[in-house]
């Protein structure tokens, strides 16, 4: 058993955000995937207050190594996720944390209001990477406005708060210390590095219909460890590793520069299993080390 | 549907070409795939390193039939995926997932199938054919990719070049169709602008049509809402909402 | 020909600095290197006021599709540079733009008035990856350190001043707008992105002397697309893209977002004469586009 | 020394197998490689895609042999990159750059090559007995892995098992050599730690030495300056300024 943030977890694999709709797999796999799930937690899609249906297609192009995507957040809105959602989720038997984004700190409060008034999430993880309309700047890019957002929502619930970091900042680390400052109890990274395709044909015209997207994958891996390195260093707060992690072995690095817990993001397009594949590989790698 | 949960790697059991096209056989035991369903599928070895090192994510194949264990594929080499799965050699392992999505619905007693393909989108019609009949009307560039045909019972082929059957496009086979009859259903598949000219076609004449489209995929099962299509209820995912889709709700 | 800063150059390909050393270099393949030379202008590898020995080893790390350096910019500083390596550049019959490096504005200052003292010298790049000592940060990773420092070295010299922005930064348009307000006549990106690996075993130790490293390659190359392109739609002056380019498609597409030259790095270890490959690719393709 | 710019793609001549090692001969034109010299090499197809998406980079491999136009090579399956190369067929192509590097200096008259090898790290001792003769002293974990020891006339073996030749470290065979002979010059390579041992025992006997170092390389020509030994004029690259350096200038 794994402690985080007061939580209970079977093991230390749980999946990125984004990255697993359990409905349609359990549509696709059928009650198995229930009953092997294979993370030890599930966190959910980006919910935002209002509907989104996200950005228009092409929405994925595949990249050495990687993928970049621009989904752009399609969700049913806080409403639609309460009511049908979370009692869904819940069933899976292992703790749920909801991943909310709004693209103000008002939003933020209004959001988390809504998600901790149920029993069901165990947290709630902010996603601090949606663009700062004032700035234009990741909202979560600046230590400053992490700050902000933070003093607003802290007082709101008692549930841990998780922020998920941009990685598209110049000190991740300083962010995070901000992030702590405010009173988060974790925080989680690396979201996606900022890319680009372009449409085959040659007139520069952008692939995604998001025009940029989000690199994700293998390729991001040196960099995701980089990142959680130096947040792990400074601040206190157990930190969620990811970007990159295919295997156990992976994972493990993330923990040995100080992660408590590992997601699994794009490897669970490769391998619907990736989770429990990646947990086990990781409980042989412990046990190979111990002996 | 339930499937196995999770990959499984199984050895190639045949590979054989059908003129510029590879038919490729792999051992699945439960192959029960309806036409219109697909895998994903990534070979164990030498996935990666290609043209701008890819492949990464596995790639969405139909299947062209599911039967004595053996589900099969029809590949054009056009990427480093195809290519590499098009190279793969019998007792090479492959990754797969699936089958996946909804294939098409057949026809009430009484309605005819017609079938219209191209280029590579043929397989569903070939197994669909193979299991429920119906006309298929097949459209190529020239005769050299016309050879697929040869997997299908009795079909009316059009090519860019008149170097086999008509000379034109196959939506012109179509159109003499839709000109005398009304108890039909379309089944389709191919490049974009076929179908959106088979979705025009069948509005007009009031026939009803099931699409079988494509889209980018990075994970064929839900997971990651990158493979889209508009329609009348909003955005919907190719991979577990299709590839099959009513021509009705597609805008 | 192809006019960048006022510089003619027969294409453009150039090399990324650090990533082709033209002494070694013609030591191996002979004077066949400077009869064909691979690249339209000559970047060196970055000089500091001093001698640096640069980082211990190990130095290197392989990642997905891509690798990392800590090489440590290990140059026999500026006085040895000027007094030996300026004029066996100079022989190589293309332009010569030298990279330098400062820790400070002052330092800068020093570098860009020896080096512009040279004719042989037709551009200076200024490297500002350097991490700022009172920041933390490096010092192109803020617009306003940015302006800063070229309101001290732009009056020094009428030589093009090109500046290399750092990609680890939250906005780098905001620091190539920076640059060219300076009076920067051209900007040059990506360098590479800060990045770890662990030295095998699982202590968690890093693995390349420096402790962490810069990720270059193709893995980074959707990361530099879109870098570029945001600069390049930001700026008036000329960009110098590059960033995981192995082809002239590659090459094609930074020009396509933008950049009016392509610098060649990673790929040159793998393939010596990929300057005149993906300069020979590149015309192959706008032949082709053009027809 | 001149050697063809830039890559070159010549198809695999030849694959045998020494106990658990592969030579690979490659059709090389001008092979006039030296005893010490390496190629950088890297597969033309499925360069890639392995563990962790692995190789991207060439790999430097000591030649074995160079006459008649073909190159050989002795690989050891230790990571992706000597995988792929392990596994090349005849008739693949590789990617080549070579021979690069400050090979070994043979001896003056009268003094006596001792060529002390360990592992895999024996190619430039084989191909310096065969040029210059002298005597092998090689070391190996087991008699399996001394079947590479069959590339030498009549060596004298060390595993550490004891399996095959002296039960212990190869560095004993050295002991009992230095302790009777100053005409020598002592030639070796293997892994760091047989490689330090060789440093300072030499270094008490006073004997010249010549040791091949290994180092993480990206080039192999130079221009990265990735892969840095220190020595007493502080840091070589082992590609260019090695990788044989004298065992004295090494810190
Ligand atoms: C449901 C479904 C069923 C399918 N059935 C079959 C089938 O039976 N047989 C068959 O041969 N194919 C089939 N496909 C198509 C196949 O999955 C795609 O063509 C796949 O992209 C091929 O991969 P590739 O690496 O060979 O080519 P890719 O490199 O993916 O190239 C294919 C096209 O993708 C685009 N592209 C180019 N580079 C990239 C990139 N970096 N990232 C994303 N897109 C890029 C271009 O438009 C290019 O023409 C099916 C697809 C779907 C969704
Ligand atoms: C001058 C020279 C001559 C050589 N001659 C030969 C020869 O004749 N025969 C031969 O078999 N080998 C030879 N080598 C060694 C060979 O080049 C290296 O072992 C090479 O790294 C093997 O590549 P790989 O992908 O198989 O293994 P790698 O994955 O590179 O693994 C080899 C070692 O590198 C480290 N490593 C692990 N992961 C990484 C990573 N991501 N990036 C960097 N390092 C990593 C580990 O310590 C591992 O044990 C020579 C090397 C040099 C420098
Ligand atoms: C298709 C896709 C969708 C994603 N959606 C979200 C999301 O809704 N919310 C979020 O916080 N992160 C999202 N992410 C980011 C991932 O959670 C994760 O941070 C990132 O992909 C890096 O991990 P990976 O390399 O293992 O994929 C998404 C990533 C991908 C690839
Ligand atoms: C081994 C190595 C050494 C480098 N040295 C320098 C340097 O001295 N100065 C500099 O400005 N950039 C240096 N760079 C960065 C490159 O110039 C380039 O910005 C980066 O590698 C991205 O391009 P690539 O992906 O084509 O390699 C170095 C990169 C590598 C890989
Ligand atoms: S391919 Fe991932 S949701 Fe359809
Ligand atoms: S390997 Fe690049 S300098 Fe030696």
């Amino acid at each position: 058993m794994i402690e985080f943030c007061g939580i209970e977890l079977e093991h230390q694999v749980i999946n990125a955000s984004g990255c697993f709709d359990v409905l349609a797999a359990r549509q696709v796999f059928g009650e198995a995937l229930v009953e092997r799930f294979p993370f030890a937690a599930y966190v959910s899609k980006t919910v935002t207050l209002a509907a989104r249906a996200g950005n228009p297609p092409p929405r994925l192009w595949e990249s050495a190594g990687g993928m970049i995507n621009s989904i752009g957040l399609p969700n049913p809105g806080v409403e639609v996720y309460l009511a049908h959602h979370v009692g869904e989720y819940a069933r899976l038997g292992v703790p749920l944390i909801t991943n909310v984004m709004g693209s103000s700190a008002g939003e933020f409060a209004e959001l988390v209001e809504r998600v901790a008034e149920r029993e069901e999430v165990a947290a709630i993880e902010l996603n601090v990477s949606c663009p700062n309309v004032a700035t234009g700047l990741d909202i979560g890019a600046d230590p400053r406005g992490l700050r902000d957002l933070l003093a607003v929502v802290r007082p709101l619930t008692r549930k841990p708060l998780i922020v998920k970091l941009t990685p598209n900042t110049a000190d991740v680390a300083a962010c995070a210390a901000a992030a702590e400052a405010g009173g988060a109890d974790a925080v989680s990274l690396i979201n996606t590095l900022r890319a680009m395709s372009l449409a085959p044909g040659g007139h520069g015209r952008p692939w995604l219909g998001g025009r940029t997207g989000g690199l994700s994958g293998p390729a991001i891996r040196a960099i995701a460890l980089a990142q959680v390195a130096s947040v792990a260093a400074r601040v206190a707060v157990p930190v969620v590793g990811m970007g990159g992690v295919s295997s156990g072995a992976d994972a493990a690095e993330l923990l040995e520069v100080g992660a408590r817990l590992v997601a699994v993001g794009s490897e669970s397009f490769r391998d619907p299993a990736a989770g429990s594949r990646v947990a086990a590989e990781l409980a042989a790698h412990f046990a190979e080390n111990a002996a | 549907m339930t499937t196995p949960f999770g990959r499984r790697v199984s050895a190639v059991l045949s590979r054989r070409l059908v003129g510029r096209y590879v038919v490729l056989g792999i051992g699945e035991e439960a192959a029960v795939a309806e036409p219109g369903q697909f895998y994903m599928l990534a070979a164990v070895a030498g996935w990666g390193g290609g043209v701008d090192e890819r492949p990464y994510l596995p790639r969405a194949v139909s299947v062209l039939y599911a039967r004595d264990g053996e589900v099969g594929f029809l590949l054009e080499d056009v990427g480093p995926g195809t290519h590499r799965l098009c190279g793969l050699g019998v007792g090479e392992d492959v990754y797969l997932v699936g089958p996946l999505g909804q294939g098409f619905t057949p026809p009430p007693p009484g309605i005819e199938a017609i079938l219209v393909g191209g280029g590579v989108g043929i397989p569903p019609l070939a197994m669909f054919q193979d299991r429920c009949g119906g006309q298929a009307l097949l459209g190529f560039r020239t005769s050299e990719h016309a050879e697929a045909a040869s997997l299908f019972a009795a079909p009316e082929l059009a090519t860019d070049d008149g170097s086999a059957g008509h000379q034109g496009h196959v939506t012109d086979l179509l159109d003499d169709l839709l000109e005398t009859r009304q108890d039909i259903v379309v089944f389709a598949c191919g490049p974009p602008a076929m179908l959106q000219a088979v979705q025009s076609r069948v509005a007009r004449h009031q026939v009803p049509a099931q699409l079988a489209l494509e889209a980018p995929m990075a994970c064929g099962y839900g997971a990651c809402f990158g493979c889209v299509v508009d329609t009348v209820a909003g955005y919907k995912r190719v991979c577990v909402d299709g590839p099959v889709f009513d021509a009705a709700v597609l805008v």
